[in-house]
């Protein structure tokens, strides 16, 4: 009995750290719509604050504690210098847009900590008045973890009072709902984004700073922590700070009590948890219908096929890459098959986003679940190269038909979080099953084959597969499928007016979208020879989606752009020494400029040099 | 004539609050019905259970014979039963006859075609449907860019794409001018006229109510507390106490229809 | 008091106002009036500071606002409610006056909760109810209530008839005549001209974002051809 | 400066479409070597790797590099991918002009690096990656690797934890392939040296995401005799701290992999704990001439004691290095047979051997306990263990390869 009371104390206190950072996503979110990237970095930051102020008052339990809260501000402060100076100009940009400006200072911070703390682990000192354990119940429990379970529920009132019982409180919470109309009611709404921002910060920081006395403080710490947030956030409601109170203490009982019985789940089960709370409670916990979408946006202008001098450019391209290997050394080839390979992804991404109006935070599953296909079917079944084309994307259609049929049942950041959950579980999968998918050390020797394996003949088949598929995603944009997924996206209340199953036909573009994206995945596989668990991962859906928006996702043309620049910037840039930095300001300086994303920026300076009024 | 729609006993209620309660009424062929009544008095509830978006507690509704209740709404469309919305729903990253043509596309059940050119499908027939709003030197225009009027034209000439039998229209003129709202049910008018669709509608409008409506429902708290023609209804104390009121206002208005 | 000139406004590449001029003085109702799509809303939301491409001249109590933010053109005195009514469902009716709540102005009067519940009844029961719980017509009422919490010299008052039942129509027109009984100056849209002509001193017509007429209620009894073309009653 | 410069103009230079074409114009007299690891995803590790290296290359060549030539290192980042590892090998080599690979630490990386390395038919030296399978499962004719394997050093705590008393062991590792070879070996060594032996509990944390407090739990009710850990980095630091607070190691031997290593060891400071037997590398206390010299020349450049990855780094050059003068060429086919059974007869380490069969080095690790001196975590009562001790037969490893 003891053992088990023990037990959960030690999930509560988990829970009560996870509830910090978690409660700070959903306020930003909540009130500015921002999905931040950039939360796991102000917890990382505040760990390293204060672990640098504990270091300088070592020993005093009144140090420890204003360190504590000191560390926090800081990185309130720099939630406020981030939000003035980056978010509050691209509020107006299209939804999601500024999870890349987040994106960008996520790498800014990774390098700029490592700049300032250097990479070693740091060990702060236990927290001083806490450093030991007391018996309860036979069992021995570690002081801060009480400490923590009493902070959870202190900040989680403090919080509610502060939305309930302020005038500020009711200004955030009118904000959340309606930000035009405080605006128009005489609140400066921008200092409100601004109050709400440090506050999410703020708790981010203290999230972290209260860590010192529990591990190394790390550089991993930033993503090791964002995705279980958004988890934990998802799972309790966007915007809902006792739903995330509640999902905290879920995910980490939970977790405390599973690793007794199965120690291998810790990797996938708070994305199981979700995925299951997701398809039985279709806002989470506590969220409200409508909590799951972005700041209201204008329309996209109606489609419009290429005008004639748009198309003979494009032809000219198409025609340069294709003799491309001709003039070019064979390390150029490669560079342009992943630049073709990631383009292919990036299109299928937004065929979905954009087009189908489904965002996706997960979509890598079928990328590596085609990747992965292939392989196997050239490990397990001896196919030959083209056959294990065939088959990979098959496999993605498939696997894209069992999980596109939960998601398309959700919407918004939901919809989203729900395709995150089905690639960890996928990933999870991969990576444990080790007999069958070789776990992380992957699967070798997916060479092309003899007659296809010079790098010059291998862009070919890539140019077919890639650009053939870019092009078949492209008619099928233009066909009637594609216009009513549109219409979908646009207003589900006349596609169902007008006699169109609506689920059935998002399900189907989900699948077509995951289909072209295992494509993608074959051709890759093939063109470095190896598949591992990392195609499935977050960072690679992450990298499609920041290249949909970045290149701007009300344009065709948009993922087409921004999944060139992103590969070739980066390939250019992780030459240099802190090029995470470079590349983040590099993002940050696109992102300023172009709100509207590459294409949107090119279409306005093209406009502006035609003399057109902007 | 023979009944288009039968409604029979039809109630809903929402967490113990009984939102329409026992509505029975029938609609003859080429009929142009009107349902009218305050806010919250079922209106939008009675309509939402005729096409599928609602399910109702009990009651049925019956379409030339066929059940209607426990389909979706896709399947009442195809049934023959057509729409337009309180607030406009149209595909607003579309041209104007780019909605048209999405509903033929429907109508021809070519929504999984993954090859051809969609603006090129059923051209012809979208004009001539824009052509019936008066709405065809609009055609190319983004629907993002229309007046509210207008939309609901669009809306009128969607909802008749599928050549239904019966055509429901939640509050058609809203937020138009009084000129328009006279010309747009002037026009529904003479397309019910024209035989093969019987429309019902909810107004607040009394001019339109009573220029156009064959006849009146009036729905007060879920229950129908009025049927007749206008005249009748005008002079109903009870309608006039729950909905119409005595005031200056209406009286201006109503001297002027 | 208010001075509008040489307004224009678009939104994306779409100019929907050309060269707008009205003014409204010192307690005083103006009716603006027009089709749906005429550009009234817009021309509301201009003022407010609403719409982010605007042009003209908009000036207000001596100062010049225009490109200035909601939140200071209504610091300085001006309120707006908007047609959609857009009042928070999820906060109460004593929260939602509390958003609309700003110090007094000595030069407007002054609105407290008390005030405003015997203003509108139906609110004052219903105080602790959640906005979405409310009728049409009660979300009427708590739009305006809420903006009159701001204390403000101008309302600029959205389509209030739009969408409600008559007999809420009716008492909407007694408010409007308590507001200028209190000294108000009030801006109203308005499709509906018996509406407009019972509340308010005067009217401009707009069509297609242009100004077509100003002038007293009389001078459009007297030009019939008027109100044809663009009311055409 | 020159640095600067250097990095500014090569990166302009290297940017995609401006290198448009094909031709190697780096001048005769050096010798390119091309070298990839995870510089921004694990510094902690790779930082002081490309100091060794880096102090490596200079004394050679400041002594007269090889045959006259100097060696030239391309160093690239993978950013933590396999698949951007491959494009930059391919750059290294089609464009750079780098006669062998060398490099990674992952795992997966050096894996995917192996496979490339065979199907273009260039040498790779896997200089930190761990696992078993570069070399057994998965090895090939192009791919060597330097550092002691999982399976070595698993074998060689599981030869000193054969000496304890305890029967009941339980098992905490990193829930990836590294931590269950880890895991996999130490069973299989302990059980054939102690067969008595039984494995009570195992616990698989997700690497870097520990939930220490309950994992330490879970190893408690099982009241093993001992326990063998393969964590590290901050989930090291996470599980001592929580098992210390919860006297998890109270009367309990521990055995953990990798622990000594100046990496693992220094962060936790004070709190580092006592008297576990692990696996690394006593930088400063190894008192031979050639590591002394090593060590001396280190701190001078770079102000700071060596690290695991420093000699990791400085070693590869030199078994590279020994490479280049045994083949007398640049020529892959020539590399190739100089690797074969090639002797690094000198390093701060001793002599050490690639075998023939299998392409692994013989180089070893150090053996001890953890202990505190001056305050200070380090290694005591330590002995360097010969690879060649804890490797099976060259028959035996050459079965465990594919056939080619």
């Amino acid at each position: 009995m003891g053992f088990y009371f023990a037990q959960l104390l030690t999930g509560l206190a988990n829970a009560s750290s996870l509830f910090l950072i978690a409660s700070g996503l959903s306020i930003i979110f909540g009130v500015t719509r921002i999905v931040n990237f950039a939360h796991g970095s102000f917890y990382m930051v505040g760990a390293y604050i204060a672990y640098t102020l504990v270091s300088l008052w070592s020993g005093s339990i009144f140090g420890f504690w204003v360190s504590v809260l000191l560390a926090a501000m800081v990185v309130g402060m720099i939630g406020l210098v981030i939000e003035l100076t980056i978010l509050r100009r691209i509020y107006h940009a299209p939804e999601l847009f500024q999870l890349v400006a987040t994106f960008g200072v996520v790498l800014i911070f990774q390098d700029a900590t490592l700049a300032i703390w250097g990479a070693e682990d740091l060990l702060g000192p236990r927290a001083p008045g806490l450093n030991s354990a007391v018996r309860i119940m036979g069992e021995p429990i570690p002081e801060y973890d009480l400490a923590l379970i009493a902070i959870g529920p202190v900040v989680l009132l403090a919080i509610w009072l502060l939305f309930h019982k302020t005038r500020w409180g009711v200004l955030v919470r009118a904000a959340t709902q309606d930000r035009e109309m405080v605006g128009a009611l005489g609140v400066n709404q921008a200092w409100l984004f601004s109050a709400a921002f440090v506050l999410g910060s703020f708790l981010a920081g203290l999230g972290g700073a209260l860590q010192i006395p529990r591990e190394a403080v790390s550089l991993q710490m930033d993503l090791s922590i964002i995705g279980e947030a958004f988890v934990v956030v998802v799972i309790g409601g966007m915007g809902s700070v006792s739903g995330a109170f509640v999902a905290a203490v879920l995910i980490s009982v939970l977790n405390a009590f599973a690793i007794l019985i199965f120690p291998q789940i810790s990797i996938v089960l708070p994305f199981v948890i979700m995925a299951i709370v997701l398809i039985f409670r279709p806002h989470g916990l506590f969220g409200k219908p409508g909590s799951e979408k972005g700041a209201p946006e204008e329309p996209d202008q109606p489609l419009a096929l290429m005008d004639q001098k748009s198309a003979m450019v494009l032809m000219a391209a198409l025609l340069v890459l294709a003799i491309s290997p001709v003039f070019t050394a064979d390390f150029t080839t490669v560079l342009m098959v992943d630049v073709m390979v990631a383009t292919l992804f990036a299109v299928s991404l937004h065929f979905m986003m954009g087009v189908g109006g489904m965002v996706s935070f997960g979509h890598a599953a079928y990328f590596g679940v085609g990747a992965y296909g292939a392989a196997m079917a050239v490990k397990f079944l001896g196919f030959g190269m083209i056959p294990a084309m065939i088959f990979g994307p098959v496999c993605a259609v498939l696997a894209a038909l069992f999980f596109g049929w939960f998601c398309v049942r959700l919407s918004g950041v939901y919809l989203a979080m729900l395709t995150l959950a089905a690639a960890q579980i996928l990933w999870g999968v991969t990576f444990q099953w080790q007999e069958f998918t070789g776990g992380d050390d992957g699967i070798l020797g997916v060479w092309p084959a003899k007659w296809a394996s010079a790098d010059k003949v291998y862009f070919y088949i890539a140019f077919v597969f890639c650009i053939g598929g870019i092009w078949a995603l492209r008619r099928a944009a233009f066909s009637p499928f594609g216009y009513i997924l549109r219409g979908i996206r646009d207003s589900q209340t006349r596609a169902e007016a007008i006699g169109i199953d609506t689920r059935f036909h998002q399900w189907m573009g989900f699948v077509l979208a995951g289909g072209f994206a295992g494509l993608a995945g074959v051709v890759f596989a093939f063109s470095k020879g190896s598949v591992f668990p990392d195609t499935l991962g977050i960072a690679l859906s992450i990298d499609g989606l920041i290249m949909v928006l970045l290149g701007g996702i009300h344009a065709l043309a948009g993922p087409i752009l921004g999944a060139g620049a992103f590969v070739l910037i980066e390939d250019w840039v992780t030459r240099l020494d802190y090029w995470r930095f470079i590349f983040g300001a590099i993002i940050l300086i696109v992102v300023l400029l172009a709100p509207d994303g590459i294409a949107g920026g090119i279409q306005r300076l093209l406009r502006g040099l035609k003399g057109g009024r902007a | 004539m023979t009944n288009v729609l039968e409604v029979r006993n039809l109630s809903k209620s929402f967490g113990g609050v009984q939102a329409v309660k026992d509505v029975h009424f029938d609609l003859k062929e080429g009929e142009f019905l009107a349902l009218i009544g305050p806010n919250g008095a079922g209106k939008t509830t009675c309509f939402n259970m005729l096409n599928g978006y609602l399910k109702p507690n009990a009651g049925s509704v019956s379409l030339r014979g066929q059940a209607l209740i426990g389909h979706p709404p896709r399947k009442i469309w195809r049934m023959g039963v057509g729409r337009t919305f309180q607030i406009t729903a149209t595909f607003l990253s579309m041209t104007v006859v780019e909605n048209v043509q999405m509903a033929l596309i429907s109508h021809h059940r070519r929504v999984y075609d993954l090859f051809s050119r969609a603006t090129r499908l059923y051209v012809d027939e979208a004009m001539a449907l824009l052509e019936l709003v008066s709405m065809q030197d609009q055609a190319g225009r983004a629907c993002s860019e229309l007046a509210y009027g207008d939309l609901k034209r669009l809306e009128l000439a969607i909802a008749l794409a599928h050549e239904p039998a019966l055509l429901l229209m939640d509050e058609p003129t809203a937020g138009m001018a009084p000129s328009e709202r006279l010309a747009l049910m002037a026009l529904t008018a003479e397309i019910v006229a024209k035989g093969g669709v019987s429309v019902v509608f909810t107004e607040h409008d009394m001019d339109v109510v009573f220029a156009h409506a064959h006849r009146i429902l009036v729905l007060n708290r879920g229950e129908l507390i009025a049927e007749g023609t206008g005249s009748e209804i005008r002079t109903n104390p009870l309608v006039q106490e729950v909905y119409l009121g005595g005031g200056s206002v209406f009286e201006a208005e109503s001297a002027h229809a | 008091m208010l001075d509008v000139t040489n307004l224009g406004a678009w939104y994306g590449r779409a100019q929907i106002l050309n060269g707008v001029s009205l003014s409204v003085g010192e307690n005083e109702v103006v009716a603006l009036m027009g089709r749906n799509g005429a550009g009234k809303s817009t021309t509301m939301k201009s003022i407010m500071g609403l719409v982010r491409h605007i042009d003209g001249t908009i000036r207000y109590a001596e100062n010049e606002i225009r490109g200035n933010t909601p939140h200071a053109i209504c610091r300085l005195g001006m309120g707006y409610v908007p047609e959609d009514r857009r009042i928070f469902g999820d906060l109460t009716i004593e929260e939602n006056l509390e958003v609309g709540r700003r110090e007094a102005r000595p030069d407007a009067p002054e609105w407290t909760q008390k005030h405003l519940f015997e203003l509108f009844p139906n609110l004052a029961e219903r105080r602790k109810n959640l906005g979405k719980q409310l009728s049409g017509g009660e979300q009427q009422m708590l739009t305006i209530a809420r903006t009159l919490m701001g204390n403000p010299k101008l309302v600029l008052l959205d389509e209030p008839s739009e969408g409600i039942a008559p007999v809420i129509v009716e008492q909407m027109a007694r408010v409007i005549a308590e507001l200028k009984r209190e000294g108000l100056s009030v801006l109203i849209s308005e499709q509906n001209l018996h509406f407009a002509r019972i509340v308010s001193d005067r009217a401009y017509i707009i069509e297609k974002g242009e100004m077509r007429f100003e002038g007293s209620f009389a001078d459009l009894d007297g030009n019939p051809e008027i109100s044809n073309t663009y009311l055409a009653v | 400066m020159n640095l600067i410069r250097r990095t500014v103009l090569g990166a302009l230079a290297a940017m995609p479409l401006t290198g448009l074409t094909t031709g190697i114009s780096l001048a005769q007299d050096t010798i390119v070597l091309g070298e990839v690891n995870s510089y921004t995803r694990l510094p902690a590790f790779t930082e002081p790797y490309k100091k060794g290296w880096q102090l490596a290359v200079e004394q050679i060549n400041a002594a007269g590099g090889i045959d006259g030539k100097q060696l030239e290192v391309i160093s690239r980042d993978d950013t933590g991918d396999p698949a951007t590892a491959i494009r930059i090998a391919e750059e290294l080599v089609s464009k750079d002009g780098a006669v062998l690979i060398f490099g990674t630490f992952l795992s997966n990386i050096g894996l995917a690096v192996s496979d490339f390395a065979k199907q273009k038919e260039v040498l790779f030296l896997a200089s930190e990656p761990l696992s078993d399978a570069i070399v057994w499962s998965k090895g090939n004719k192009y791919t060597y690797r330097l550092r002691p394997s999982t399976h070595m050093q698993a074998a060689m705590l599981a030869e000193q934890a054969a000496k304890l008393d305890a029967v009941k062991w339980a098992t905490v590792a990193p829930n990836y392939a590294y931590g269950q070879d880890a895991v996999k070996a130490f069973k299989a060594e302990l059980t054939k040296l102690r067969p008595d032996v039984e494995f009570v509990e195992e616990q698989w944390p997700p690497v870097f995401k520990i939930d220490a407090g309950s994992t330490v739990r879970a190893l408690e009710a099982a009241k093993p005799d001992a326990i063998y850990n393969v964590t590290f980095g901050g989930d090291l630091a996470k599980f001592v701290r929580e098992g210390s607070l919860r006297f998890l190691f109270e009367d309990r031997d521990v055995a953990s992999l990798l622990t000594g290593e100046p990496e693992y060891l220094d962060p936790l400071g004070a709190e580092a704990p006592t008297g576990w037997i692990v696996t690394g590398y006593p930088s400063t206390d190894i008192e031979t001439d050639e590591h002394k010299a090593f060590a001396d020349a280190y701190m001078e450049k770079f102000g700071e004691a060596p690290k695991t990855g420093s000699i990791v780094g400085y070693n590869s050059i030199l078994a590279i290095a020994a490479a280049l003068e045994k083949a007398g060429s640049t020529d892959t086919d020539a590399l190739l047979t100089a690797m074969e059974g090639l002797i690094v007869e000198s390093s701060p380490t001793g002599p050490f051997t690639f075998r023939a069969a299998d392409h692994q080095s013989t180089m070893g690790a150090y053996v001890g306990k953890t202990g505190m001196v001056d305050g200070k975590p380090s290694m005591v009562d330590w002995a360097y263990a010969d690879g060649a001790d804890y490797l099976p037969s060259e028959d035996d490893a050459a079965a465990l390869r594919p056939t080619e």
